[in-house]
């Protein structure tokens, strides 16, 4: 049988937790036997996703955000979702450059960066409700068991 | 997160330990804008040998300190940022307005 | 006022998620600028909690196991959760050497070394409902905003 | 988990490297016990200068090895277990039927 496994993280959104659920992911995927690349790409991916469910989803608010994890075979799942302000026009936001938020120094190159170390990335948002993003990225190694 | 500065030849080099992320970014930026005033200087080196990991935050630390400076006419260059660093600033095309050298000599002797 | 954040993960009952649990107990905790020592406490305590979750609580059933961390000031509060077996006399569980488990080489110093380690160790459990532990660690350190 | 045998003197010296919990006493359990059997040893000394972690497992793994090798006669020791790992083996009253020696030279000479 394919090696499963599934975590769930929630924290507060604060911008200290950026290292430790990068850290988080990280530390899961261990078990995928990853390359030092593998993990630095999965790191910044998730740090984007995070940075923006904090700063976009929250702004100043305090809120929870998720980061689900899904190990099948030799892939893994994250699911990043915040309950805050959502995304009016999702192509829009995911063009390279694009920024809300230009007076807090953002480069609108989030969307691009997890585009580009991810395999796939997928936006969910609904204005007032909350943001989800489904990224996979498939591991070149064979699953440890 | 460890900022080092040195001035060399009317030049500051800073030099970034760590992780550099939305959390510390803020930080650093203060940090920066008080050190380029207070030193009058027109010419940046970020070199970037000990920066471990860096996400989009840092690419507007790193422009955020062009716009200021080059409208007093100064420059700004970047030194040995590691590959997957090198990735995020060709991606968002901040090589289009910011130098990049291969090592802290040459960054000297070209800026 | 008093520095706060909280964080909840949740996990597959399955062994190879112990170490990921220490690891990110500690990730979270380095916020409260620990000493190796404060770290290596907590690590051990959390794979004890972690341990029983998965080898008592479920048995060989797959389950979710809880663990949430709390900081107030230079307090880290860490629950450890099952919805599994339960436990019917938690004072017996709590001797030093008791086991219930002697063929899978327990040796039934589990909550021992959680008491050791840690400054307040409890106990809630129900039969048939689970069992949850609530530890507190204080950490020597100021903490860092 | 890491762990690599050498016999010395007819005693087999273990030395275990990295981090000693639930997930990983099984096996060690297995391999160990095969080593035993297959080498016909008598006397086993623990070498965890390596050791950067263990919680209470680890008790069970090196008890669990001395009531089998008790039984024919045989003895156990342990070397530079770090002072949590020490704190952890005297709680549970190891050292009361395992030996606990500074380093190698000492358990090979004593055990
Ligand atoms: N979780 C989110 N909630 C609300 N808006 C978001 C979220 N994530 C991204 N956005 C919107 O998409 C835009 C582009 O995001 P991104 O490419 O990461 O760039 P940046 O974060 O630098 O602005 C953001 O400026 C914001 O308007
Ligand atoms: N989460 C739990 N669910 C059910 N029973 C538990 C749980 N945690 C501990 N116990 C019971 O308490 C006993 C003592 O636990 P502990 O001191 O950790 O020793 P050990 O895990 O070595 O048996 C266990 O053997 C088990 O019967």
């Amino acid at each position: 049988m394919e090696y499963k496994n599934h975590m769930k993280l929630e924290f507060d959104s604060k911008s200290q937790n950026e290292a430790f659920a990068r850290v988080v992911v990280a530390s899961f995927a261990t078990q995928l036997d990853p390359t030092l690349e593998e993990i630095a790409d999965i790191k910044t991916a998730v740090s984007e996703a995070v940075t923006n469910a904090i700063i976009h989803g929250y702004e100043d608010r305090l809120g929870i955000v998720r980061v689900i994890c899904n190990i099948q075979g030799n892939e893994l799942e994250i699911l990043v979702e915040d309950e805050g302000n959502g995304i009016t026009d999702i192509p829009q936001a995911m063009e390279p450059l694009f920024t809300s938020k230009p007076e807090l120094e953002r480069s609108g190159m989030g969307f691009t960066v997890m585009e580009t170390f991810m395999d796939e990335v997928r936006v969910y948002s609904e204005p007032g409700k909350g943001t989800r993003i489904r990224m996979v990225k498939k591991f070149k190694s064979l699953v440890a068991e | 997160m460890l900022l080092n500065y040195e001035v060399i030849d009317n030049k500051l080099v800073i030099k970034l330990d760590g992780e550099l992320d939305h959390h510390v970014a803020e930080n650093i930026r203060v940090e920066l804008d008080e050190m380029i005033e207070k030193k009058r200087i027109k010419y940046l080196i970020f070199d970037l040998s000990n920066l471990r990991f860096m996400d989009s935050s840092g690419i507007g630390v790193i422009m955020g300190r062009y716009k200021n400076i080059s409208k007093i006419g100064g420059k700004v260059a970047v030194i040995e940022a590691q590959e997957k660093i090198d990735k995020i600033f060709a991606l968002s095309g901040l090589y289009r307005i910011v130098e990049k050298y291969e090592n802290l000599t040459e960054a000297l002797n070209r800026l």
